[in-house]
């Protein structure tokens, strides 16, 4: 019998960390970091840039040049980190709120205000960058990512001896997301598959207003075992474990050993999205208290510690910042209008018969108003 | 007793007012505890009524209607509010397949006496799915009752009027009209929900619309005035069933009908209402019932949508094209 | 960390029973019988009469008596097990083959038919027989039981000192429904707000064609761990062990300690309705290997055993069966041929305005036949 | 080479030469496998081409849309079967949301080149959820193709074109015909699945309508040849989007249009094609256009659904209707 868990969402049993708050390195009896200062410079810069980007982007918005931003504040660990795990035969599957990923995967951060700016779709290469368009309806994206993960395996991408040969699929979503049918079916296909497919849970402990305990009063790492499949939660704020975690559980998907669910426990440190007022709803001190917890400033410490960074480091990743910072204030102002036209082609591959006739009304009627301003012009 | 206010807090009024007349009225859905919904509409609500009766619900919308069906079964009574337009299409399956047919099925034993908020419509520069119309599909499906209001008069009344329907309710808010004002009479309703009302007189032509379009249409038929031409305007307010003794009685005096609706032409309720019109007053018509609308493809974004959505202009331009015939 | 789980849909693990294929009496750690002998002979009748009633209605729907017909041949004992922890404040949300649970709970048996010969929709009193509607979209009932025990708890009706004040809500579905967002969702939803609801899955191990395992790889009474409740597996066919277990978890969901998942462990002996053809999918001998474990027989051959019943006993169990067989062959042929004209007022609480246009346009269409009729018999 | 087969066996046939002709081709779906489906559509096709290419879904339709897209993202075209029409709800956000909408949202970066076949429609005494008819649904839904065969020779074609489509297709299978004979030319596909067929030659009026529908209409169209009625029948074929110059060039020949299907009326697809004649043929039109079609009910227990769902007589009754004006 499987009695009832009454276990909080504090972390108290599997809590996964390697660098403490205070910039501490501690052992893990199951993971370890495998990798070197180089990478954790690296991923601080992650953090850094993406955190320049969405303070840039939420100013932005505030300043009326975006319509909608959902900043990432405080989450940058669990991103860059996850980010920092994926292949070059990888496929990633975000949510909406994985900015910081984004970078990392090379899409260029004015393609992706151009959404929140409601000039355009989602307007990168998904392909190219292998990071797939954002998804808003929640929780939608895990049945894709199993389905893609499905793919892999046809394709032979999977349990090959050549570990250089096999993919899986990261995707991404919210506590909030898990009460959705979508993702808990997309974790019976996932089982049932044995698909190459990794669900990152990103517990920022909100979904907008609802806290956690409306979802789940388990922790949502063991709503893993419930479908027969591993589950694992990590400090999200420690990108060292964080990328440990994640690269145990794509190298599980890429050899063919089937799914994992990460749950990285982490914090909103933000408003839900621009339009959101988080003191409706949740406590000063708690906002506070996670501040402590940050992200950036333990990797920062950490390295300034051991010294395998120093302020010249650091003063060239904020002037990389900076410039960021300035391309996407000047440029954000150039995106190009879009019009009509550009939206009637990609309803369909060809243009049907009603919705062109459509488009050519509308033309006559756009027209009609050039002649007459030509008419009254002359 | 009248007060000026916006539709929101008519809204807010007459969910508050629900919940006083009626001990088995309930409201769940995302975040319309403590935060009073992303729109307010459910302002304080859960502060003065308590977490029991105002529910903050788990994210998955299924769970909320087919949850919902459940209570109603037990016999409550509940309002749940879906987020935006968009996200209703998890919970399509329970709102098609089970609460529109409980009656039915049940050869009427049983009924599903729920309403189904939802803000829908566009014009407030929202990334996607958060500005669609998604009444025709609910139209679509018997069993259920579609309604939208126009003005804060009638959100008032008719979402109380709505928690007192014994079937169930989709109620459709137009949210780019949420914080208009207009004028409150909170004494008595001035009309049942499934009546349509004639907001403005005309001889020339009729407008045919609903929710968010009311406006639009009042502006146009009040600028084609200057212009000399008479246009009537018609809010449909019930979109399903439709009244069609005050569509057909306002057709046939004008002899020309031009529906508008944000919603995209094909399928829409523009449609419906052509096909019914041409049925049934085949000589009253002048000419061919026009269908003002958004263009055949989805929601484009939002720097677009003025030129995608109806507007005054294309309004007045399809009263050309009517006339002309 | 959670491990992956291998374990097969074997009887390994959990798997409660209180009496053997052969009828012998076992403990059980955990759950006793708590009735006697009286409780048990009523629990065999009514496995007798359930069983009666499903074979005659899948001979009626041979003859063509009946459109379709779900047989419950095999799935006795976990109908009628947790159909007698059922009190009076409770309330049963069937799936469509809980055929058993119906004739105990006091829906007729011809009403039952009527939906499967198509001259009604589900056409008993649910109010009444506290046995809600057969629900044909897999899962779906899962929700509509969930919100139903959510208005227990408001209704003062969950947690009482006075057990009798209290009441709670069964819910059955099968193996496959638990794949269906919906069915997950209701998990969420009952484990959120500790809603008073069992969830009683009858895993005989088929979703039509579809063995278990393409639902899930470990058994399913560990899905709900995953939601933060307790899952049990009871041997389905053992109709003591099942009454046991539903008890107990309906007494704990009554107290206000909320939602049990209880996988009953069976077999669907026959085919999935009378349109399947089984031969298609599965082995004679797992069909032979099963009979064996008749749910019934072996209480026969216990209750004979302790000498509970007699041979007297059973010969007038069969004549009660076959008075109902009686009653329904004769009863069939003679249900109401609906008309058209019964179901107009059905869709709505008043009939609208175009469906009352169309309502006449039909009558006098089909008056215009009877004129035509008449004239000709001029 | 022409061949003699059921609707059944042509959709079979269709789905293997499917199989065959594209390594990316999959089929997914509930009992699709060993079992062949529960209409055998898929019969052996597992055991020719092997559990990977045609695979036994978890029962879950979400899960089913949901995955086929993830896997056409890869390069896929998967063919999924909803086993049923009243099962196509719990995937229906999944279609309208993301299947429908991948091109657009990718600024035409990305498709969805998957086909989902429901069968579809009634008439086969079976209880509620699996008679309906929800092609409106889809046909109000931009960057959806929605077609249905009526014929053996179209479902052997169409099921091909489909999964070449670029665009993710709806295909609507007419249960009630899948086991009714015809002629399968298997050399060269008739028509494009696009387009509608003039299905029978006629002067008098036009009968429009498709799938289950076709045969009932021909049918009607002899009948009415004994009493010196000349009726045209135009198979639609695309419901959407629709061939509407093939629509029109028959109204405007005959003048008359009366529309069929089993479908319930308000806001069905007749509507639409109601809508759009009167308004592209208003002068051409001697009687308004008429529906013929289930009523705005639930579908009834299957004992009245022969009242319930359109019939030779009533067809007739509605072109005598027409021809009365
Ligand atoms: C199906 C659906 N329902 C509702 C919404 C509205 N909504 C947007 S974000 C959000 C909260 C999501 O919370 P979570 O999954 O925790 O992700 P987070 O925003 O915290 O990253 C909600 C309810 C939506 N986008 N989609
Ligand atoms: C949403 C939905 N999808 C598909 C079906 C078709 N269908 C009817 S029964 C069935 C199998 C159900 O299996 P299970 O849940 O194990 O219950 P059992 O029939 O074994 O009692 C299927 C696929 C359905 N009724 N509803
Ligand atoms: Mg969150
Ligand atoms: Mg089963």
């Amino acid at each position: 019998m499987v009695g009832v868990v009454t276990t909080s969402h504090d972390p108290d049993e599997v809590f996964i960390q390697l660098l403490t708050p205070d910039g501490e390195r501690v052992d893990d009896e199951t993971f370890a970091f495998a990798h070197d200062d180089a990478t954790i410079a690296a991923n601080l810069r992650h953090m850094i840039l993406g955190r320049r980007f969405d303070t840039e982007a939420t100013a932005l918005q505030r300043k009326g040049q975006l319509g909608l931003w959902p900043p990432s504040l405080g989450q940058e660990a669990a991103q860059v980190g996850s980010g920092a795990a994926v292949r070059d035969l990888d496929e990633v599957f975000p949510s909406y709120r994985e900015h910081a990923v984004a970078l990392m995967r090379g899409v260029d951060p004015l393609d992706m205000l151009k959404t929140f700016r409601g000039t355009g779709m989602v307007d990168w290469d998904s392909r190219a960058t292998r990071f797939h368009l954002y998804s808003f309806v929640i929780g939608t994206q895990a049945l894709h990512a199993t389905g893609y993960a499905m793919g892999l395996q046809r394709d032979g991408l999977v349990g090959n001896d050549d570990p250089d040969a096999n993919g899986a699929v990261l995707v991404y979503f919210g506590d909030g997301a898990t009460s959705q049918g979508d993702v808990n079916e997309a974790l019976v296909f996932a089982a049932s598959y044995q698909a190459p497919v990794v669900f990152f849970v990103q517990n920022n402990q909100w979904a907008i207003s609802e806290p956690i305990d409306v979802q789940s009063r388990i922790p949502l790492y063991r709503r893993a075992s419930g479908f027969g499949i591993p589950g694992l939660r990590v400090d999200g704020n420690d990108v060292l474990a964080v990328q440990a975690v994640t690269e145990w559980a794509l190298d599980r998907a890429r050899r063919g050993e089937g799914p994992t669910l990460i749950e990285a426990f982490t914090y909103r440190m933000g408003a839900h999205t621009t339009s959101d007022d988080p003191t409706k709803y949740r406590r000063r001190e708690e906002e506070a208290a996670w501040r402590a917890k940050d992200p950036i400033e333990r990797v920062r410490t950490h390295l300034l510690a051991t010294g395998a960074i120093d302020q010249a480091w650091l003063d060239g990743v904020d002037a990389e910042a900076e410039a960021l910072g300035v391309r996407i204030r000047e440029g954000v102002g150039q995106l190009p209008e879009p019009r009509l036209e550009d939206f009637w082609a990609l309803a369909y591959a060809s243009l049907p018969p009603a919705l062109r006739r459509q488009r050519d009304a509308y033309q006559a009627y756009e027209a009609s108003f050039e002649d007459a301003d030509a008419e009254g012009a002359r | 007793m009248t007060r000026s206010m916006t539709m929101a807090k008519a809204l807010n009024a007459g969910l508050r007012r629900a919940l006083e007349a009626d001990p088995t009225v309930l409201l769940a859905g995302e975040d319309i505890g403590k935060l009073g919904g992303v729109f307010r509409i459910t302002e304080h609500l859960q502060r003065d009524f308590g977490p029991e009766r105002v529910v903050d619900s788990p994210l998955a919308e299924s769970g909320i209607v087919g949850t919902a069906l459940g209570l109603a079964l037990r016999g409550y009574r509940p309002i749940v509010e879906i987020q935006f337009d968009g996200f209703v299409w998890p919970a399509f399956d329970q709102i098609v397949s089970q609460v529109s047919r409980m009656r039915f099925r049940s050869m009427g034993r049983l009924s599903a006496p729920l309403v189904i908020r939802i803000p829908y419509g566009g014009g407030i520069g929202a990334i996607e799915h958060h500005s669609e119309s998604p009444e025709a599909y609910f139209a679509h499906t018997p069993g259920l009752v579609v309604v939208s209001p126009s003005t804060p008069l009638d959100a008032y009344w008719m979402i109380q009027q709505a928690v007192a329907s014994d079937d169930p309710v989709i109620f459709l808010e137009p949210k780019r009209r949420y914080h208009e004002k207009g004028e409150v009479d909170l004494s008595e309703p001035p009309l049942a929900m499934d009546a349509a009302r004639v907001v403005l007189q005309g001889t020339d032509a009729t407008l045919l619309t609903y929710g968010p379009m009311v406006k639009t249409c009042v502006e146009a038929a009040l600028a084609a005035q200057a212009e000399g031409r008479s246009l009537e305007v018609v809010d449909l307010r019930a979109l399903s069933p439709l009244d069609d003794a005050a569509i057909r009685a306002s057709v046939e005096k004008t002899g020309r009908a031009i529906v508008v609706h944000e919603a995209v032409r094909s399928g829409g309720l523009g449609a419906e209402i052509a096909a019914r019109l041409q049925e049934e007053c085949f000589y009253a018509l002048e000419a061919p019932v026009l269908r003002v609308t958004a263009y055949d493809m989805p929601y484009p974004p939002s720097r677009v949508e003025k030129n995608y959505l109806p507007d005054l202009d294309r309004i007045l331009d399809a009263v050309d094209r009517s006339l002309a015939h």
